[in-house]
Order: C-alpha cells, then structure tokens, then sequence
C-alpha cells in the first residue's frame, strides 16, 4: 500500500472531476455520499500506508515534470501525521458540510472545490520536492479563493477570496526565490532528501528567509495576516477545514519541512519566533474585542500559529508539528460548534445578540466547551500539552518570546471563554429560536471532542515518530518543565476567571482596547498605502482625480500600485508613444519648410537652384 | 512533389493553396466560403501533425531540410528546415489558425472571403518566418506577414482600427527595415571572409566578426526583434493593435506573431552572434528591458478599462518573461523561454478567444459592462477561469512550468533579475483576479447581460483544444522539453565556447 | 573625314526608326483627313515603330552577346553601343511602348487627341536614346534638348487647361535655365580637355587635381543640371508642379523615361568622366542624396493630390538612386540599374490605374477620389496595392529587389548611417503610401461609375502588374540583366 | 593682351546676368530672353576654347547651342501663347495655380 500513495491524492481530485463536471447532473443525496466518500477512502488508504511504513521513509516517484524535478511523493513520519490530519479531520468536516450546506445552492460547486481543497493539500504534504510542494501550495491557495468567494455574487466575499490570493502571492514570490537559493545550494535539485549535509551561509540565510517570507503569506503571520479573518466570508465548513485545520498549517509544515535549512540560519530561527510571538499577542489582542464568533476564531487562529512559529524558532520544530496537530482538532471543533450555532441561529454571527444557548444546543455547548478548555491550555486537554511544550522550548532558548507567550496564553483563555460566556451563558439576547443541529453536524463535533481530549496523550509517541525527520533537542529538565507548567495553567484560569467577570465589558484591555479594536491598524495602513489612503484623504483637493482612484480602489488595486500604474500609461501616452507621435509631428512639421518654398513661383525655385549653386561653389572655399 | 520528401513546402503552402480555393468561391456564397476555410485551415493543420508523426528529438541540426536555389545572384535560397525550436512554433501556428478560422464563423459578416483569405495567407507567412533557413527567405516572409495583418486589423477591426492597424504597420516596418540593415551587414562580412555570397544561416554561423562589428550587428538585428515581441520601450503599438483587431487577429497577432521576435533572437542573434550575446553591456541592458517590461506591463494592465486591452497589455509582461529567459543566456532561461513562447500562445489566445465570444454577444468589451456573468454563463466562467490561471502562472497549468524555469535561469544568470521579476507574477495574479471577479463574480449588475446564453458546441471545440493543451504541458511538459533540448543546448555550448574563447 | 559606316548604322538603327516612325504618323495625320473618326490606327503605328525599335534593339544585343560584349563605338566615338545603352534604351522603349498604350483612351477623353503626341513621345524617345548612347558631350547635349523640348510640348499639351500650361512653362523656364548650367559645366569641360569626349575628360581629370576651382565649377554646374533632370532635391521642386499639371499618361512617362534616361547620363558622366574626381562630387550627391531623402518622404505626407505625391515619392526615390552611385561600388551601381527597371514597371503602373480610373468630366486625381476602390473595382484596388507596396519596397515585390541593392551598397561602402537612414524612410513613405491604401479599402463613398477600361489600359495593367510581382518573386533573370548591363 | 581669362570673366558675367535676369525679371517673355544669354554665356566659353585649343569643335558645339535655343524659345513661345490664351497674362508671378 505503501506504494500507492500517489492514489492518495488522486481519490480526492477523482471526486472533484466528478463533482466538477457531472455535478449539475447528479443527484444531490449521491452526491453527499460522493464527496465524504472519496474523502473517507483517501484516509483508509492513507491509515494503511502510514501503518504499513511504520515510520520508515518511502519515495514514490511517477515521472519527471520538470528538469530534476519530479512527481514524487514522500511518505515519512512528518507526512504521515499531516494527511492522517488531512484526510481525518477532512472527512469529518465533509460530513458536517452536507448537513451544514443542505439549504444552500451550488452544493456540487461546493463539494467539488472542496475534495479539490484536500486534492492540492495532499500534493502539498505528500511532495517529497518544493516545487510539487509549491504547487500544492498554490493550488490550495486556489480552492481556498473558490470557496471564499463561493457565494460569488456576494461582493465582499469576492474582495475576501481576492485579498486571500493575493496576500498569499506576496509570500509566494518569496518561496519562489527561496527555491532558487535551495537549488543554488543543492546543485539543482530541489529535492527533500538532498537537503541534508548543506552548510550555513548567505545563500542558506537567505534560502531560509524567504522560504519564510511565504510561510508567513499563508499561514497568515506578520505582515500578511490580515487576509484570514477576512476570509470567514466563506462557509463554515471552509474556515474550518482549510483556514484553521489546515491550509493555513501550511507555512509550519513547510518550515518544519526544512529544519534541515532552518537549523543553519539561527538568525532567521530567531526571527521567526519574534514574529510568531508577535503575532500571536497582536491577534489575541485583537480577538478579546471582535463580537464576530467567526473572527474571534479567526484571529485566535494566527494567535495559535504564532504559536507554532514560535516552536520552529526556537527549533523545536516536532512542538510546531505537535500543536498543529492539536490545534487542527480543537479549532476545527470550534469552527464547527460555531458553525453549528450560526446555522442554529439561521445565520446570526454577532456574539452580542446570542447568549444562553447551552441549553437549547446542549451538544454543541459541551462538545465546544471541550475545545475551548483545550486551547485555552486547561490540564489533560491536547492544547495543554502541546503548549507546554512550546513555552518549556522558548523559556530555554528566548527567554522574552517565553514572557510573550505567557502573557499569550492568559489571553488566550480570556478571549476563547469570554466566546463561551457571551455565547451559552447568560440571558438569550435573540428572539430566533435555536435548535440544535442534526446528526450529520453534531456527529463530527463529538468525534472531534474525543480527539482533542485523546490525542494528547501520545505527545511523547509523537516525538519519538517524529524524530528521525525533525531535529528535536531533548531536554532532561523536568523539573523545570513542571514549573512552567504550573506557571501556563495558571495564566490559563487567569484568563477563565477575569472572562467570567469582564466578558460583557468592551474595554477590558484598557488603553489598548482600542488599538485591538482597529485591529493594530494593520488593515489600516495596507488600506492607506496600498488601497486608497493618500487618494481618499487628498480628495478634497484632487477633485475629480480622486473620484476615479476611489472607482477601483477598494477593490484591492492599491494606491500605489495605482499611482504606479497610472505613471505607466501617462508615460506610455506620452513619453513611448510620445515619441512616435513627435515623429508624426515632426515629419508634418519637417515638411512645412519643403512646402514653404513650393510657393508655385517659378522665380522661386529658381532661386533655390541659384542658392544650392552657391552653397556648392561655397563649400569648396570652405574646404 | 511527394508529401514525405517535401514536407515543410507542404505546411508552408498548404494554407495558400486553402486561400486559392477560398478566393474561387463566388463571394456570395457565404457559408461555402466559411466551410472552405475551416476546411482548408483543418488540412493544413493536419499536415502539420506528419511533422509530428516523424520529428525526431535526437537528430542534430535541423531536419526536413528543403534546398532549391531561388537567386543565386544575391546567394539566397528556398531552404527550410525545422529543429526543436521551430517546431513547437509551427504547430502552435497551425493550431491556432484552426482555431481563429473556426472562431471567425459567426462574427465575421463583412466581406468573409478576403478576411479568410487573408487569414490563410497570414498563415503561410508565420510559417515561412518559422520554416525558413535562408535569412533572405526569413525577411521576405517576415515582411510579408505584415500585409495581412493590417488589412485584418483596418478591415474587421474596432473603432480606431485604421490608426491601430497602421501604427503597427509602420511601428514593425521601421523595426524591421534596420533589422534589414543588419542582415545585410552580416551577409557582406560573411562575403567578404569567405568570397561566397550566401543568406545561408548555418554558413553565416562560421562568419568572425570583430566583437565591435557584431555589436553593430546585434543591435541592429535587435531592433527589428525587440519591435516584434514587443519588448519595453518598443511596445506601444501593442495594446492599440490587440485592441482594435478582430479576435482572430488578435490570437494571431498574440500567439504566433509576437514569437516571431523572440524566435528572431532565438534562431539568429544568439546563435550568429554569440560575442555580442555575451557581452556584458547589452545583456543587462536587455535583461533590465525586460524586467520593466514584466513589471510596467503589469502595472499597466491593473488600470485597463478595457478588457482586451487588459490581456493585450499582459502580454508585455508575458513576452518580457520570455526575453528574460533568453538573455539569461543558460540552458534553463532559454528552454523557459522557448515554452513560454508556446504557453504564453496558448493562455493568451484562449484569453483573446474567450473575449471574443463575449464580444461577440454583447459588442462590448468595456470591463464595467459586465459583472456576474458566471451566474448566466458558468461553462464560459469556467473556461475563462482557467485560461487566467495558466496566463497567471498557477502550477499544474501551463505558465507555471515557462515561467518558474525562466525564473530559476534569471536567478541562475544574476539572482537579482529574478528578485525583480518574481513580482510579476504577483501582479499577474492582481489583474487577472480582479478582472475576473469584475467581470464574472457578483450580481448581474447589467440588464443586458441577463440574456447572455453559454458555449455553444462551435466555441467548446475552439476553446477545448488549448484547455487541454494547457494541462498537458502543465502536468507533463516532457514531451516538449524534450524537443528543444537539443538546439537550446547547442546554442547554450556555443555561447560557452565564445565566452571560453573570449577569456582566452 | 566623315563616314557612315555599318557600325555606324547599326548604332544608331534603334534610334532611327524612332525618328522615322515619328515623322510617319505627323505625316499620316496630315494626310488623312481630320474627320475620320478615331485615330487608333495611328497609335498602332507609333507602337510598331517602338516595337521594331527595340527589336533592332534585341539583334544589337545579340550580335553583343555574341562578340563578347566587346562595346562598339561609332561616329568617331560620339556613340557607344554596349550593354548598358541596350538595356536602358530598353527601360525607356518599354515605358514609352506602355504609355501608348493606355494614351489613346485618356487623350480621348480629353479631347485633345492629336496624332502630335505620338510622335512627341517618339521623339523623347528618340532624345534618351542619343542621352544614353552618348559618351560626346555635343551628342549628348542635342539628345538632352530632343528629349525636354518633346517633354515641354507633351506636358502642355492639354492646351484648353490652365494648370497644364502652367505645368509647361514652369517646367520648360526652370527646364531652360538649368540646361544653360549643364551646357556651362559641360563648356568647362572641353575647355578643360579641349576635347567633346568623356573619355577625353576622364584623362585630364586626374592631371587637374582635386582643388581645380574650374573643373569645381564645371562639376557643379554639370551637377546641377543632372540633378534637375533627374528630379533630386534641390533641385526638384519642379517636379510636383509639372507632376500634378501635366496630363497623367505623360506624367508618367515623364517620371519613368526622362528619369531613366537622366540618370544613365548621370551613371555616364560620373563613373566615366568625372570618375577621378570623386572626392569633388560625392559629398555634393551625398547631400543630394539626403536632401532627396527627407524632402521627397516628408513633404509627401501632406498631399492630397496623388500625382503630387507620387511627384514627392518620385523625388525620394532619386535619393535612394543617388545613394547606390554614392556608395561607390559595383553593388550600387548595379542596384540603380535593377532599381530604375523595377521602378518604371511600378511607377507606369500607379499612374496607370489612375488613367484608369478617369471618370466623365473629371480626372482621378486626389486621394479622396479613390474612396472605396475595393468595393468598386476590388482588381484596381489590387493592383494599386501591389504597386504601392512595390514602390514603398516591401517583398516579395520589385521594388524591395532596388532597395535591397542600394542598401547592401551602402553597406558594402561603410556608409552604415546612410543605409539606416534609407532604410528608416522606408518605413516613413509607407505612411503616405498606405494614406492611398486606407483611402481605397477603408474609406466609403458612392461615387460614379468610371469608364470602362479600353483593351489597351488592360493590356498595360496587366504587364505592369506581372512585371511587379514577378521581378520581387523570382527577380533572378532582372538581377543578371542589370549586372549585365554594368558588364558585371 | 586679351587672354582666355577675359573671355571667361565675359562669359561669367553673361551668365550672372543671365540667372539674375531669371531670377528678377516679371515678364515671361524676359525670362526666356535671359535664358538665352545663359546660353550665350555658354558660346563664349565654348568659341573661347576653341580659338584656345586651336580646334573647331567649340564651334560647332556652339552652333548646335544656337539651333537649340532657338527651337527651346520657340516652344517657349508657343506655351506662352497657350498660357495667356488662358489666363490673360504673361507675368511669371501670376503662374501659382501649381504650388504646394
């Protein structure tokens, strides 16, 4: 079987042509067994591989695509967690979405980018070289901008799955210089198995920094992280699969991937870890303000893989691996319990206007109270491990990350309860009356809830599976860890406790609340930049100037690019052409004194005669 | 005159004898004009493939070759030949051809047997600038292809037809008459070296001309080639060209034309001229010409209202792309390019192609008149979707393959050139994104676009053809590269040996 | 002691038809009585005197061919029969032939239809021949003055039309005045040499030095004279005057045969006579050269009268002939020759269709006029497309083979920045060539039906638009006819 | 001593004359006249030359000169009367109907 997992992500693709092209012709109660199925299938065929490697690295080349690069996968102990993650939680959200899209229109459009979303994934995960990787990576990039911009008649879903796209295309431009420093490295080959015996250098540093440069596009980190909480514009089942389970998960596979390269260039590790640190305070921040249950979700989604960057910063890349595997259970379940309630509450997504829904959707409550204490790092939960980890890792090589994330971890239990609160508890702030989803919905949650309180448990199997691929640096100091334990759960029921008492409260950073409120200004400042800014604020003066910028400039052409772009065609018009044009001109005009003399007078022309005679006889005294 | 013996004569003429019959038909007679044309255009595409039946990756220099001497007094022959560059060339020509003929069935009304005539004759002369291994031979059929073209364009064309078809005319006859000039130079070296007058390209290869000469020689050659592509700052005859050309010219002009000039650098600068290719001077002056042209094509691209004019300003990124790749001057820059050379024909003509049937149906192609077509066309939508996504360069589509091994040799020659092209593709993405969620995605925001109907079974088999070969070369490009290994590598080895030479 | 021997006759036999048959048709005409309708059989005539003319032109070239292309002078060196007389003397014996041809209908039209003109052109003929078989300055001369005072007539011979006259007069007053400069120059020169001959000249040439300021003058004032005929810059400017007033079929023969014969006196006067002195003459036909140039494309573009444009562009073509004789070398040389051959065909041709397509009452004369050619008469639209394509010099046209040679030459000689300059004006006079073009195809009108083209106007198109197309297709047999005439 | 430069100086005055006369004169008819004296300018050379090189030649090219002229005036006439059978008028600077 270990041999057939090239079919592991041709199942998928097979049930998205299908789906893609007969779709409108099949019925719909086929077509919700198609799109789980070949899911489902996928996974069986991965579980057995997975068993049958045991651990062992297995190749699987088919051909070559392009020069020394192939299609081939790789089936190693890091791949197999990933589309174990994939094909799992993948099919488990399947299930969910038939109950979940059931009203909805398009529901073959919907399936097919979604089994095409889990095809390019596979590809990613299953690549064993970063240019089958990079397409995968893109290609996930392009079902991800599908199925945002699902409701495509929905303006501001397509402005979301259009700002997705293109932030990840500024991170992919990265990855693909990145890739030509890794080929300059390894003579060509952009092969994972030849990454080894490479030595540290401005080449790797480089090699490392903008491999990262495209982690941070798609796994939404500093400064490209803006694009994800707009990208809950998409159905639930699409933020949970793709952006909290796995696209977005990306970016750490990715850099756990090249330990190998990330290893040499310590000054990129600590980079990254910086970055993850803050990002992950900067989104937790931001989500303790949201009243959106989506975007609280969604920014505690780039919180936790600032998380994960902080783990490969600090070169414990099997912890980043770790906490993405927690991270994709509990935060799927999340996503899922949200989509539950939003699906209960015909669509109402503002936290404000629910409240006391723990009775009337008990299900949903307990199973997205497991998640909630998982993440917020309550004992016996998977993201209690998983974090531990992370900051036992920071305390010992950067000590400030460890303090970030500590604070990190505090907010983080605030902003997931302070969720629950305003959600379950309290007074029913609506008049809809909700009800608890069918079975197909809350079958996946349960499941869910089982692995987030059960796979925890195999942290230390995880570690060991992980180790001949990741470079992991033992640490026999328990005791210390013990400390920082007791140190997370405390923050962790810190943050409990002060969202019990402050969950109704908008300010409860104080003089910070409303730099969280303005999400850091990020958005801001892209929009100033880039998008309208200085067109909007001069407007006064640049009259109707400013009309036409602000024509297309909320639609993400930014200012700049705009600015840019006009120089281009005024030059084009004037300066290119220009030239052409003075060449038109100056031929009329250069004819003008040839028509002037043709003044139809004899005894002019005569004289023109006379005058060349002259000029003749009088270059020969001249010379 | 067998077929076997005399195949390329037979590619090469097979659309003028197509134009013969065409032009007996009584003028009348519409609709026998139009199955005549498709039928001559399907012919001469099937011919086409007995090159594909028996090119032989592995044979060295050209094959098929033709001889017969035309004027000895000037030493110019009727010789043709095709190697793995020219080659993919010359089916991307007579493919699209097929595919611009079938596409004209309904939208060209006025006059169809001078337009498929001229269409047929524009043919013949693409593939005699392809086939031809004479540079005499090579001009006149360089020259030739610009009749047709404007008569298409100032007939059948937009509005400011008249003004677009001749800025183009003059724009690439004052490129091409220096690039007239520098054969001639060439030539005269090559007769004064060796006593014999010839236009003969492989005998012009072993002409030594002094490195300054050469210079002259290149840039003069240059000037003719970087007008045709169009590279940075020659191009402005572009965008009114495409514009204002009926859909076919405007495949034609995309697809097979515009290769023309980087074939030119291919097939001649390069190879005859491999001193001045390598001098360091004119290689970053051409890479950094076509980096703007990446970059300033693009940015350009953002801001068009009109949605030919969009894809037509892309192509100047596209082609900046391809040159980039040939003046990396390494096995990888140059084989990137010459699949681009085919990629960028085929995403752009399907782009052009799929303009074209909304054209068609709405005699518009202002972008603000459009929005939410796919909730009326989703086959079109679907279509159009990919055919953006190859010209975008999205992996497992064809633009990613040329551009991402254009990209590495850039890096190859100087990581810089990759560094700044690389946005390209960035902004690749922002255009076409944005042109497609104006003009696909969202309510129908115009009334006039409620009753637009979706592909017919016509326009699914013009499209088809390109989606697929769009995949193939995306998923298994092998079969292509494998062509122009050969040649690309032998143009690599002499570029090794003059710099080896030089050193020395 | 004066003889006539064989040789003598032999000579001069072409030449002597075309006087004879001249003065047959006056003396037909006179006597016939006027009131016989039509005077087709006077044409016919004219014809076959072209006709036996350049079949003793043929035997001359065979007995030529077959004695080894050994030149045969005659009349104690005034007259020289070689290949390069036979094969100008055919350029113009062709023109002329053509412009027979398609006469008849347009004089008709006209009403000024006179057995005159036949003979007139007869006599031009029969002046270029003596230009260019002269190598006797006296000879020469006489040829020169048969040739323009038979082109003063024609070009006036629309009596009843002002601008006609006004055509004639500027023509023949500037005409007047620069043959006096030529006839001055060439007084220098047997002053010089004390001799008529330009092979005499060429002897002395070399003794006087290169700052002799009266062999200067005399090459000046030759020049000038030369220049004018030939139409080049600056000494054009009668041209688009005499072009536009003259009757259409005699601006064409005009442009063709007077320029042809013009400039083998040129190539004669230069390469043989003056051949030591060319450091004194080049840079003065350089300047011609670029003058012609610039003047002849630019000032082109704003007409609105095609044969004024077609003046301008007859103007920019001498400057490309003058760059093949600047250019110095065998090349050059040999392109002037390919270049006038191509250029009568397709020069004849453009104003041919413009004969054609005279309407009742009013002549086809500005680019408005041939609004929506295609629709009309799609053939004549065609035909004017290949010959303007030809004229502008793009292949697989004759005219591409012309500027190809010069270019080339330029090349050969160095002289890169002159070939790029010829070359990028190329481009330029596609500009005023494709305004016809645009004119014809793209714009619509409704104007009347034209004549009906008569069997001659046919006949003329016909070789006109074989000859265009053939020359740039397989231009093979011209190439070795025009080296041949160089005795290359 | 009259030398041949005499003659020559006499002759380039003739010729000055001449084309001023070309170029000043309004009546065509005077244009023709100065014309001639170009011509004449040319015959002094051309007998000047021949007394000089003690050969006839120069006359005889001379007398061709003189027949020439006389046929070019004669045509010159014959155009003038045309031309002011229509429009009435002999001044050069009254012929601009062709121009540009």
């Amino acid at each position: 079987m270990v041999n057939l997992i090239w079919l592991i992500p041709l199942i998928p693709l097979g049930g998205a042509a299908v789906l893609l092209l007969l779709g409108r012709m099949l019925p719909k109660s086929l077509i919700k067994v198609v799109a789980p199925g070949t899911i489902f299938a996928a996974f069986l065929l991965s579980l057995g591989a997975v068993m049958e490697s045991g651990g062992k690295p297995h190749e699987v080349v088919l051909y070559e695509w392009l020069p020394k690069v192939d299609w081939g996968f790789l089936l190693d102990p890091l791949s197999s967690v990933m589309i174990l993650i994939i094909t799992g939680i993948g099919f488990l959200i399947h299930v969910y979405a038939t109950g979940y899209m059931d009203h909805e229109g398009g529901y073959y459009r919907f399936f097919g980018y979604l089994n095409l979303f889990v095809f390019f994934m596979l590809i990613l995960v299953l690549a064993n070289n970063y240019v089958l990787l990079f397409a995968g990576w893109e290609g996930v990039g392009l079902a991800s901008y599908l199925l945002i911009g699902f409701y495509f008649n929905k303006k501001s879903a397509g402005d979301a799955a259009k700002k997705a796209f293109l932030f990840n295309r500024v991170g992919d431009a990265g990855f693909i210089l990145g890739m030509f420093c890794v080929a300059a490295l390894t003579h060509g080959s952009l092969a994972f198995r030849d990454l080894h015996g490479l030595t540290a250098g401005p080449l790797l540093t480089a090699a490392a920094a903008l491999l990262f440069l495209g982690a941070t596009g798609k796994s939404a980190q500093l400064p490209l992280f803006v694009w994800l909480p707009d990208a809950m514009e998409g159905p639930t089942p699409v933020s949970a699969l793709i952006h909290a389970a796995t696209m977005v998960t990306a970016g750490v596979y990715m850099v756990a991937r090249s330990s190998a390269i990330y290893s040499l260039a310590p000054e990129v590790s600590a980079a990254i870890s910086c970055i993850g640190a803050t990002t992950a305070i900067m989104a937790a921040t931001i989500a303790m303000v949201q009243t959106d249950i989506k975007r609280v979700l969604a920014y505690s989604t780039v919180s936790q893989l600032g998380f994960m960057f902080m783990a490969a910063g600090v070169g414990a890349y099997w912890v980043a691996v770790f906490h993405l595997m927690t991270h994709a259970f509990f935060k799927a379940l999340l996503f899922l319990g949200a989509g539950s309630v939003i699906h209960g509450l015909h669509g109402e997504q503002d936290m404000l206007k629910m409240g006391g829904l723990r009775s009337e959707m008990p299900i949903t409550f307990w199973t997205m109270a497991i998640a909630a204490l998982a993440i917020a790092g309550v004992p016996g939960m998977a993201g209690f491990f998983s974090k531990d980890e992370i900051l036992f890792y920071a305390y010992l090589n950067f000590k400030s990350v460890f303090a970030v994330g500590l604070i990190t971890a505090a907010l983080t239990a605030f902003y997931m309860w302070r969720l629950m609160f305003l959600t379950f508890f309290g007074e029913k702030r609506t008049l809809v009356h909700a009800h608890e989803s069918p079975l197909v919905m809350t079958a996946p949650l349960i499941v869910l809830a089982l692995g987030c309180g059960g796979c925890s448990y195999y942290a230390a199997q995880l570690e060991r599976w992980l180790e001949p691929v990741l470079h992991s640096n033992h640490s026999p100091d328990i005791g210390l860890k013990h400390v920082l334990m007791a140190a997370s759960v405390f923050a962790a029921f810190t943050g409990i406790l002060l969202a019990r008492y402050f969950h109704a409260s908008t300010g409860p950073l104080g003089p910070l609340t409303k730099l969280a409120q303005h999400k850091w200004y990020l958005d801001d400042i892209y929009d100033f930049v880039f998008v309208r800014g200085l067109g909007m604020r001069g407007g006064e003066y640049l009259g109707s100037f400013d009309r036409r910028i602000l024509d297309g400039g909320i639609n993400g052409a930014g200012l700049v690019t705009r600015f840019v772009s006009r120089a281009s065609i005024w030059a084009d018009t004037w300066i290119v052409d220009g030239l052409v044009r003075i060449a038109g001109f100056s031929a009329m005009f250069a004819s003008l004194p040839a028509r002037i003399v043709q003044t139809g007078f004899v005894q002019s022309y005569a004289l023109v005669i006379v005058a060349a005679i002259a000029a003749a006889l009088g270059l020969f005294w001249v010379k | 005159m067998s077929m076997s013996e005399h195949l390329l004569s037979w590619i090469l003429f097979t659309p003028l004898l197509a134009m013969a019959v065409v032009l007996v038909v009584p003028a009348g007679q519409k609709n026998l004009i139009r199955i005549v044309a498709n039928i001559g255009a399907l012919v001469s595409f099937l011919v086409s493939l007995g090159l594909v039946a028996r090119f032989d990756n592995h044979a060295p220099g050209f094959q098929f070759v033709e001889r017969a001497t035309w004027i000895p007094a000037l030493g110019a022959n009727y010789s043709l030949g095709v190697d793995g560059i020219s080659y993919l060339l010359v089916m991307l020509t007579t493919l699209l051809t097929l595919l611009s003929v079938l596409a004209s069935w309904s939208s060209i009304v006025d006059r169809p047997k001078a337009y498929y005539a001229m269409l047929l004759l524009l043919e013949t002369g693409i593939l005699g600038v392809f086939l031809s291994l004479d540079f005499f031979l090579f001009y006149v059929f360089w020259e030739a292809v610009l009749i047709p073209m404007y008569f298409l364009i100032a007939i059948w064309g937009g509005e400011r037809r008249l003004y677009a078809a001749m800025k183009f005319f003059l724009y690439t006859m004052a490129g091409s008459v220096v690039m007239l000039i520098g054969i001639l130079v060439l030539y005269f070296a090559h007769a004064s070296q060796t006593g014999v007058r010839t236009f003969d390209i492989v005998q012009l290869m072993q002409t030594h001309l002094t490195p300054a000469a050469e210079r002259t020689v290149f840039w003069l050659l240059f000037l003719g080639f970087a007008v045709k592509v169009p590279m940075f700052p020659f191009h402005t005859w572009l965008p009114d060209a495409h514009t204002e050309a009926p859909t076919a010219g405007s495949v034609m002009l995309a697809g097979a034309l515009l290769k023309m000039g980087s074939y030119g650098f291919l097939r001649f600068s390069l190879p005859l001229l491999p001193s001045a290719s390598i001098d360091a001077g004119i290689v970053q002056i051409l890479a950094h010409l076509s980096i703007i042209g990446i970059l300033y094509g693009a940015l350009v691209s953002l801001m068009q209202k009109d949605w030919k004019k969009l894809v037509a300003y892309s192509s100047v990124s596209h082609m900046g792309f391809v040159t980039l790749g040939i003046f990396s001057l390494n096995t990888k820059g140059l084989g990137g390019a010459v699949l681009q050379q085919i990629n960028h024909g085929i995403s752009t003509g399907l782009l052009f192609l799929l303009v074209g049937i909304i054209y068609e149906r709405r005699h518009t192609r202002e972008i603000s008149q459009f929005g939410g077509i796919a909730n009326r066309m989703p086959n079109y939508a679907t279509v159009f979707a990919i055919a953006m996504l190859s010209s975008a360069g999205l992996p497992l589509l064809n633009g990613f393959v040329g551009e991402f091994t254009i990209l590495q040799g850039a890096f190859e020659a100087n990581p810089w050139w990759a560094a700044f092209a690389v946005p390209g593709i960035v902004l690749g993405a922002a255009y076409l994104l944005w042109l497609y969620q104006r003009t696909m995605l969202g309510e129908i925001t115009n009334s006039k676009n409620e009753q637009l109907t979706d592909l017919n079974l016509r326009e699914w088999a013009v499209v088809l053809p390109l989606v697929a070969t769009a995949f193939w070369i995306g998923l298994y490009p092998k079969p292509f590269v494998d062509t122009f290994e050969k040649p690309v590598a032998q143009i690599v080895e002499r570029l090794h040996s003059t710099h080896a030479e030089a050193r020395r | 002691m004066i003889t006539y021997s064989a040789t003598d006759h032999f000579i001069l036999l072409p030449a002597l038809l075309l006087g004879m048959f001249g003065i047959a048709v006056l003396l037909l005409d006179f006597l016939f009585p006027k009131d016989i309708k039509g005077r087709g059989w006077l044409v016919g005539i004219a014809i076959s005197g072209l006709v036996f003319a350049g079949w003793q032109l043929w035997e001359q070239h065979r007995y030529l061919a077959e004695h080894g292309m050994t030149p045969l002078t005659g009349f104690n060196g005034a007259l020289v029969l070689d290949n390069f007389a036979i094969f100008f003397n055919g350029i113009v014996l062709v023109s002329a032939a053509l412009v027979m041809l398609i006469s008849y209908r347009y004089l008709e039209n006209e009403h000024e239809h006179h057995a005159e003109y036949y003979a007139l052109v007869l006599f031009a003929t029969f002046g270029a021949f003596f230009i260019i078989t002269g190598v006797d300055m006296v000879t020469i001369f006489i040829g020169l003055e048969t040739m323009a005072v038979s082109f003063y007539v024609l070009v006036g011979f629309l009596r009843g039309d002002k601008r006609s006259n006004e055509a004639a007069m500027k023509y023949l007053l500037l005409g007047g005045f620069s043959t006096g400069l030529l006839i001055y120059g060439f007084s220098i020169f047997y002053g010089l040499t004390g001799s008529t001959t330009l092979i005499a000249l060429a002897s002395v040439v070399p003794a006087r030095g290169p700052h002799d300021p009266l062999l200067y003058l005399g090459i000046v004032t030759t020049l000038a004279g030369l220049l004018f005929k030939i139409g080049a810059a600056p000494f054009h400017m009668w041209a688009p005057d005499t072009y536009e007033g003259a009757p259409t079929t005699v601006t064409a023969f005009l442009a063709v045969a007077s320029k042809t014969a013009s400039f083998a006196l040129l190539l004669r006067v230069l390469a043989v006579g003056l051949s030591g002195a060319r450091p004194q003459w080049e840079p003065l036909l350089t300047g011609a050269a670029v003058l012609s140039l610039t003047i002849g494309n630019l000032a082109a573009i704003t007409q609105s009268n095609v044969k004024r444009m077609l003046a301008y562009s007859s103007i920019a073509h001498a400057g490309y002939l003058l760059l093949g004789v600047v250019a110095g070398n065998d090349t050059g040389l040999i392109g002037v020759a390919i270049y006038l051959l191509t250029y009568a065909f397709m020069t004849i041709g453009a104003f041919l269709v413009l004969v054609a397509l005279r309407r009742k009452g009013a002549a086809v004369e500005t680019i408005d006029d041939l609004a929506a050619l295609s629709r009309r008469y799609p053939s004549y639209a065609l035909l004017m497309l290949v010959f303007l394509l030809s004229l502008a010099g793009i292949p697989p046209t004759a005219g591409f083979i012309g500027k190809y040679y010069i270019f080339l030459a330029l090349v050969e000689s160095g002289k890169y920045g002159l070939a790029i300059l010829g070359a990028l004006y190329v481009a330029v006079s596609l500009y005023y060539y494709f305004r016809l073009v645009r004119s014809m195809f793209f714009v619509e009108s409704t104007e009347a039906q034209v004549l009906a083209p008569s069997n001659g106007v046919r006949l003329a198109l016909a070789i006109t638009g074989m000859a265009t197309v053939a020359m740039g297709v397989l231009p093979e047999p011209f190439i070795r006819m025009a080296a041949a005439s160089l005795g290359r | 001593m009259i030398t041949i430069n005499h003659y020559l100086a006499v002759s380039a005055t003739l010729l000055l004359i001449g084309t001023l006369g070309v170029l000043t004169r309004r009546n065509i008819v005077v244009i023709l006249m100065s014309i001639e004296l170009i011509l004449n300018a040319v015959n002094v050379n051309l007998i000047a030359f021949s007394k000089y090189h003690n050969q006839v030649t120069g006359q005889v090219f001379a007398i061709f000169v003189i027949a020439v002229a006389v046929a070019e005036a004669a045509v010159g006439l014959g155009v003038l009367i045309a031309l002011f059978r229509n429009k009435g008028s002999v001044q050069a600077d009254e012929v601009d109907l062709l121009k540009w």
